[in-house]
């Protein structure tokens, strides 16, 4: 990269080139393993393991079992294992409890089964206001809670990592496991929304 | 530490808001950083409570207002400047002055995914057995240590109930000063959110903590 | 509120520094922040507790990394814009662009040495009697409003003893919202430094605070 | 002041211009009355007053009572009255206890007897540290306590106002007030620091 010209670069990328270029120099990084751990999380770890361990449990009542007593083990079999997922916990939304998911201390998140954070998880006005006032977050999604729910605020304080099981929505009775994977978004994994309603897929299915 | 990162509780920042379509990196940078800070875990010089320390402990303002890959990357020089690793001349100016120290080893492409896959499990055996059991009501206790904890000021002498025995593993408190082997049983404790935050809470509403049992006395 | 204004008892801001032979202002804007506030007091658009909101619910970030007298000029701004006396277009460009409210007064530099002299009690009459007597041990409050409260979170859900009582002075919870005409009996409130920090507090130190009856409740 | 340049201003001097110039014309501030205000917090109203509240105690027992059970009646009466000054406690330091003022939750200070409070009182690090680690605060100072002292820090969360009585120091039993005034420093009165030994002073006395 040191052929680049760096005039053009904001600062934090010419610090960053810097910095990749003399830990390279003194043999603490290569390069190759930083493109390698990029292309990983861009393109194959993601909301879409999260997505096809929810559709299994929704669709087949053993594992959802399974899930609920070792999410580990559960989550581990699909081979969705890894950093930031070596100890996995699943909780389960219906009508009278709704969780959510936090790292009030940083940004602890399920690599394994949602891939990187989003922006919105790591900063400060989640992170204050999501063990204080869930119910106010919830409000800024614009999710609306079925009368007497309660809500259940999981602060991610050590290793373990927490996957939300949003409801199986309405209407989805007869849908296969890879059909029903398209209607489970990462932000309803984390429990900020609920899974997508049928219709909002359906047109393309 | 009653750091800038001990954000639970705060009220302020406005409303949480999603950007839409939000890439997964927002420039080169943010995703150079991340892969290095991931890479340079192999070299085996810290663990991740002194890399989460190394985060906490930046100026509360600046906590506050950088993007968070640029708190990983002021943590990293930073661990990186107190172990010797790097000099402040050599950050300055991106070319080596000094000899690099000897590091466990360094991550090479072929390695990445195997070492992705394996993780770092925080489990440790143990010889004892957990003092409490789920549904035991117990109290935290009420620290303020300058060092790494992860027990937050919003659940600091508040009490809770067991709600499950999540292992026996690694204690932040003294693997963030480098004693890595300290293990202590892991408990979820529910609190209901009055008990947190008073009576303007909904009475249905909890919040769980994942804690220590050094956090912990029976109630 | 707990805003960036809450700091008692957080960490990581490094060691106190007096700057030698500092003077009073470091600006000719400080100077004039600083008197402009204490001037439009008189307009009587606002209360003390009012400004103190309006100050502490700027970003935190904002709140810590600018200088007090910034802190100043942007609440009272917001003070002004809330109330119609400014429009942001005024701001932006320093010319008056709607007619001005009707005030109270203006403040005129020959009434300036009679106003500061005069100050503004907190005290008010009152027909009750406190309900806590020195000595008495007493709990304070666990609450978390989103608006304005003298109760700093270290001080919550902690009890201590009632070391005098200092009168029957305006309640700032309530002023912030405009009810200027409520006041409660004030104590002053010593708690043990071990009952605030914990173990690692020395056991001779205490900390005392100024606070409401309703922030108190009986042991 | 509309007739000078704002070019080489900082952009908060230029603010603060456009904002002083938007206000008077709109007729809710007098420029004089600000002359007058700064005038007074820079040149009548300072540490003076309270180091001749502070010498004053030191020399006359009766006034020390009167101090020490009422600090509002006994200040007023040497003529220091008004702003953030209205209702005064006065905390005297001796051997086995040491006095702190702060104010964490913004800068409540006693106007009436010290002035403007310092920059450090005002900032993060004091408020933050003086409540949690006080004997570190000292440190900072390089106030090193009696062995066996206790530290009472008081923070100033209502419209009360704090002013600390040094210790009278050693050797300073034939001084005048006049004279003792001249070791009663502004941070003594905060109590970050002890007043001057008379060695200080003494060889311009």
């Amino acid at each position: 990269m040191s052929d680049h010209n760096h005039s053009h670069l904001s600062p934090m990328d010419a610090r960053m080139r810097a910095l990749e270029s003399l830990l390279t120099e003194k043999g603490y990084i290569d390069p190759a393993a930083l493109d390698e751990i990029i292309e990983t999380y861009q393109h194959r770890i993601g909301p879409q393991n999260g997505a096809a361990v929810v559709a299994k449990a929704w669709t087949e009542p053993d594992f959802a079992d399974w899930l609920r007593n070792d999410a580990t083990a559960a989550i581990h079999s699909l081979g969705f294992t890894g950093r930031q997922g070596e100890h996995m916990i699943a909780v389960f939304n219906d009508d009278s409890t709704h969780h959510l998911v936090v790292c009030t201390l940083c940004s602890c998140y399920p690599w394994t089964v949602l891939g990187l954070p989003p922006t919105w998880y790591k900063s400060p006005p989640y992170r204050s206001k999501a063990v204080i006032d869930p119910r106010g977050v919830l409000d800024d999604f614009g999710t609306k809670l079925p009368k007497g729910c309660a809500v259940e605020v999981h602060d991610s304080t050590a290793e373990t990592r927490y996957l939300v099981v949003p409801q199986r929505p309405a209407g989805t009775e007869d849908w296969s496991a890879a059909q029903l994977e398209r209607l489970v978004t990462r932000n309803s994994m984390i429990g900020t929304e609920f899974a997508k309603n049928p219709d909002a897929v359906q047109a393309d299915g | 530490m009653n750091g800038g990162q001990d954000l639970g509780g705060m009220q302020g920042f406005g409303p949480v808001v999603e950007e839409a379509d939000e890439p997964q990196f927002h420039a080169h940078w943010e995703a150079r950083a991340m892969a290095m800070v991931v890479a340079l875990g192999a070299a085996g010089k810290w663990n991740i409570d002194q890399s989460r320390h190394a985060r906490e402990s930046l100026p509360p303002a600046d906590y506050l207002r950088f993007p968070y890959y640029r708190i990983w990357v002021e943590g990293v020089c930073k661990l990186m400047l107190e172990r010797g690793m790097v000099m402040p001349a050599e950050l300055e100016n991106g070319t080596m002055l000094e000899e690099p120290l000897e590091i466990a080893r360094i991550l090479r492409a072929e390695d990445v995914e195997a070492v992705l896959i394996a993780g770092g499990p925080a489990d440790r055996p143990s010889t004892s057995q957990p003092k409490l059991a789920v549904g035991d009501v117990t109290t935290t206790i009420n620290a303020h240590p300058s060092g790494h904890t992860r027990l937050p000021r919003y659940a600091r002498g508040r009490s809770g109930t067991v709600s499950a025995i999540l292992g026996h593993h690694v204690f932040p408190d003294k693997a963030a000063k480098g004693e890595a082997d300290v293990a202590h049983w892991l408990y979820q404790v529910r609190f209901s959110a009055r008990e947190l935050w008073g009576a303007q809470a909904d009475p249905r509403d909890g919040v769980t903590l994942d804690l220590w049992e050094p956090y912990l006395v029976a109630a």
